[in-house]
């Protein structure tokens, strides 16, 4: 395996592949979001708890690659226990750091997994799928920005 | 084994693109069927022409413009001859077989179709042939319906038989299916249209490549190309249409070209093709197109069919013994292109596991959601070969899928 | 005289197919209206990617695919900064301009337009800023009519004032007549019909070879470019949309890659561009494009404009000086397209003896019926410059009307 | 000027070019049609009279290029007084001549002098546009074959 190959698929990526974690759905859920790519087929569907403005739940449901799960699996855990705005300015990070805007900030180890995408652009979309769709739960006229 | 690489083995240096490496690896193309790579011919025709012959057509009394016409239409004559049409005048030239497929809906569909009316289109259309469809049936009231196929991905001809009444005023149905390879039974199905007076169309986007295309003897309507996919530039296509029915058609797009007369109180139409083909052509597109249906007739079809086949034969028998992989949909007849699926891996990382190794495949759902849907499947792997595929292809491609168990063991 | 022809003369070498005989003399090309010739730097564009890059865009995850994809979008970027636009995704490529005017008439005509609306076009519109309006307004029951132009063949701004109410709901001007030069004064049109709250298009065919296009200073809501008259090549084209209205419209043609869903109870789409490109598009056409746009930057404007307007200027003082040659139109402003008459002497028998000199002029009605029974004229002969044109031409030109004399003294 | 030229704008060419015979219009015509190039703008319309099966009368109007309207001057000298069948016969063989497809058969000297056509493939139709219409006279079904 060439070692870009190795940088994308790290160990971290194909465990939360093979076992995703926070998959399933909400209780009682203040918001959701659902983000396809229809170029691939991908799909998540995302649930959230959120209240005094911290997100106490989230669980996602789809299909996709590797890459979409992985990301989606990492996502759930990065944020459950952050406050909306937190969780934001992650998302900003995050994809500035898979989309090769950012060089130098460092994430934890598990969302750090997800820099070797950088040098995969066609896939640049999987991994920021469940993140797209994350922020349109946050801020999307059927968000819960207020709640 | 050794023989089946070697027939046609030497057209191979024909083609530039082939020769190179991709993630320091030999490119193998196995992507031919969402578009074929160009022979040198092809190529050269193209810059040939931009070099010493370009012109605008049909509008010139200069020797230029009277050269370049020439060659323009000597393409079309040779289309027409490939198609096996009667004449030149039964071929318009378009952009791709999408624009082809949407002439057709438009002009001849928005004239000839009302409320009630049945559009029936096979499962495993490309949406090119579904969407065009479905935009005329909200226009006029008609329906649009699915001819089931089977589990084996072949068109279900019992179903299709029993949806067939007067209400049914048109069919289309893809020649060979881009996804899974299928091909269809065309004169068959077009005949069964015939029967109860329905218009046909069959997309030969396909089809072309493989030899199978003789709009005499399947006998549809309309028949769709596009130029890409057999060994010609993009942005060039054409529709095959009986002259009849395309001179009972009002025009599509409309502006310089197509006319006979323009005034602010109204214009007039020229016949066919000019009818359908406003504005500045791709000339040099299509006089690529016309080398490349050169190419095609030097190579001949027949060692084309049986090299393609040969290859494909070998990668399923190869792909059927590698643990975990299935092949999607076993076809009466099938064409060179194989999709297929490996537990636990979605076809993107197929994909890209495969790229890294220089393979290029595809991965998705092919423009066909209602067939993925059909297979409960939410995309493929699908590899496809042309004339110029290998014996080192097939292995790259098997060495390809057995790295991707490794990876995702 | 002499520095006229020389400012950017060494330029020619990179245009081959104007180094060739005709009829045994030089070939003096003047007909690049119609189309232009291609720089080397296009020509090698596209057969370079030909040879090393091909493959389809968008929809593949293996590297050719995606190198593909990129650059077919730096393309769209090349152009989208050449028509000063605010974003790339305001730019849709078509086939051609008259695709664009095509898909502006179908999509927002059908939506915006009803009964009693009135839509205006110049007198000196090509048949593609006519045609199509002619169809959507016999299908929604507008109309369409022209706006005067003066006997200078410059377009009578009072009378077109006089024309605007609230029903105008639609103004659509050609930038740059193809047929006898004019520029026009497209800002202040727009300007104008945008205090009554009609929407605008201008046909920037011919504008966009001279350095006039941008689309932020004019101020339309749609801008129409045609390829091969800007140095690209032949099948590539762009609609030029703001994007809050390309973002309001309804496809126009439909199939694969402008969808996000299709099933057969019903289908989504993308946004714009991609709602607008079903298909495979003309990739190699489009790096060839991008390839223009930059040979055009790295000439600039600047000095071509000042190059072509010395050879105009030439022309007209010269041909004037030929007893029985009339200049058709004198307007304020003109681009490097010069229409004639020569007394007791058909366009097509001036073109036809220029030929046999070796040059390339148009004879016709240019696409412009409208016009050409304005100024009460059959047909006009035309020659049109380029930024590759030089005093050879023009002497060629001059000495060839002269034969026309001779031969029908 | 250049043999090829030379042989196109021919003298007699010229001539009718310059000076039509038959331009106008024929009193009481028994049968017309009118001949359109789209492409240039050429126009011409035709007006016979024919009587037993003969042509008795036969003029044009129109404009057009040297070559049209020497063509239509010709073709009217060529057929007036002429029976239907040879009129239409007559046509035939002139367009093959114009096209090139035959290149033995021999004409009148004026309708000859349009043979130069044969080499400047964008003036072919000039010089069959009249013909056409003739042809379209005497069969379309405006026409008056049975006349
Ligand atoms: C002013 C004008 N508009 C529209 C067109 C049509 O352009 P195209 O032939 O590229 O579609 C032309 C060229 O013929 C033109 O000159
Ligand atoms: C079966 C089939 N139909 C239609 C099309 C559309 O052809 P194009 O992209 O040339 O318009 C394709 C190619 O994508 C195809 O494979």
């Amino acid at each position: 395996m060439n070692d870009l190959l190795r940088e994308l698929y790290q160990e971290i990526i194909l465990d939360h592949n093979k076992s995703p974690r926070n998959r399933g759905t909400v209780e009682h859920p203040t918001c959701e979001a659902h983000g396809h790519n229809p170029l691939c087929g991908d799909q998540v569907h995302l649930g959230l708890r959120v209240s005094d403005g911290k997100i106490e739940d989230i669980k996602f449901e789809g299909q996709g690659c590797a890459i979409s799960v992985a990301s989606a699996s990492l996502m759930t855990e990065a944020v459950v226990g952050k406050s909306v705005e937190e969780a934001l300015v992650l998302s900003d990070e995050f994809q500035s750091m898979v989309t090769g805007k950012d060089l130098d900030k460092h994430f934890s180890d598990e969302l750090e997994a997800l820099a070797g995408v950088r040098e995969f652009p066609a896939r640049v979309k999987c991994a920021t799928l469940a993140w797209h769709a994350l922020e349109e739960a946050l801020q999307g006229k059927d968000g819960c920005q207020n709640a | 084994m050794a023989t089946v690489g070697t027939q046609i083995g030497n057209l191979r240096a024909e083609f530039p693109a082939l020769h190179q490496t991709v993630n320091g690896r030999p490119l193998a193309y196995l992507d031919t069927a969402a578009s074929a790579q160009r022979p040198l011919q092809v190529i050269e025709a193209v810059s040939e022409y931009e070099k010493t012959t370009h012109a605008n057509v049909h509008r010139g009394v200069h020797s230029l413009s009277q050269r370049a016409t020439d060659l323009f239409e000597e393409a079309r004559a040779l289309i027409a001859a490939f198609l096996n049409a009667e004449s030149e005048r039964e071929i318009v030239f378009t952009k791709g077989c999408t624009e082809a497929i949407n002439l057709v809906a438009h002009s001849w569909g928005r004239q000839n179709l009302q409320e009630g009316d049945r559009i029936l289109l096979s499962t495993m259309e490309h949406h090119a042939n579904i969407v065009p469809w479905q935009i005329v049936a909200a226009e006029t009231g008609a329906t649009v319906e699915p001819i089931p196929i089977t589990d084996d991905g072949d068109i279900d001809l019992l179903a299709y038989q029993d949806m067939l009444d007067r209400r049914v005023k048109f069919v289309g149905c893809v020649h060979v299916s881009n996804a899974i390879g299928t091909i269809n039974p065309v004169e068959k199905i077009v005949a069964m249209a015939k029967e109860i007076g329905a218009t046909t169309l069959v997309d030969g986007a396909q089809g072309c490549p493989h030899g199978l295309a003789d709009v005499r003897e399947i006998g549809a309507d309309f028949y769709t190309v596009s130029g890409h996919k057999m060994y010609a530039p993009t942005g060039v296509g054409c529709l095959y249409g009986r002259y009849e029915i395309l001179k009972s058609m009002s025009p599509y797009q409309t502006g310089g070209n197509m006319i006979r007369t323009v005034s602010f109180s109204g214009s007039t139409f020229a016949d066919p093709p000019d009818r359908f083909e406003p504005g500045t052509p791709n000339i040099s597109g299509f006089i690529g197109l016309g080398a490349a249906v050169r190419f095609l007739n030097q190579v001949g079809f027949e060692s084309i069919v049986r090299h393609e086949r040969g290859l494909t034969n070998l990668v399923i028998s190869m792909l059927a013994d590698i643990e975990g992989v299935s092949i999607i949909g076993k076809p009466a007849h099938r064409s060179s292109t194989i999709s297929f699926t490996m537990n636990g891996v979605h076809p993107h990382d197929i994909g890209t596991v495969l790229d890294s190794e220089g393979v290029a495949i595809r991965a998705g759902h092919h423009c066909c959601m209602p067939l993925m849907e059909r297979l409960g499947l939410p995309a493929t792997a699908r590899a496809s070969f042309g004339l110029y595929s290998n014996l080192e292809d097939v292995e790259a491609l098997i060495r390809g899928v057995k790295k991707v168990r490794e990876v995702f063991a």
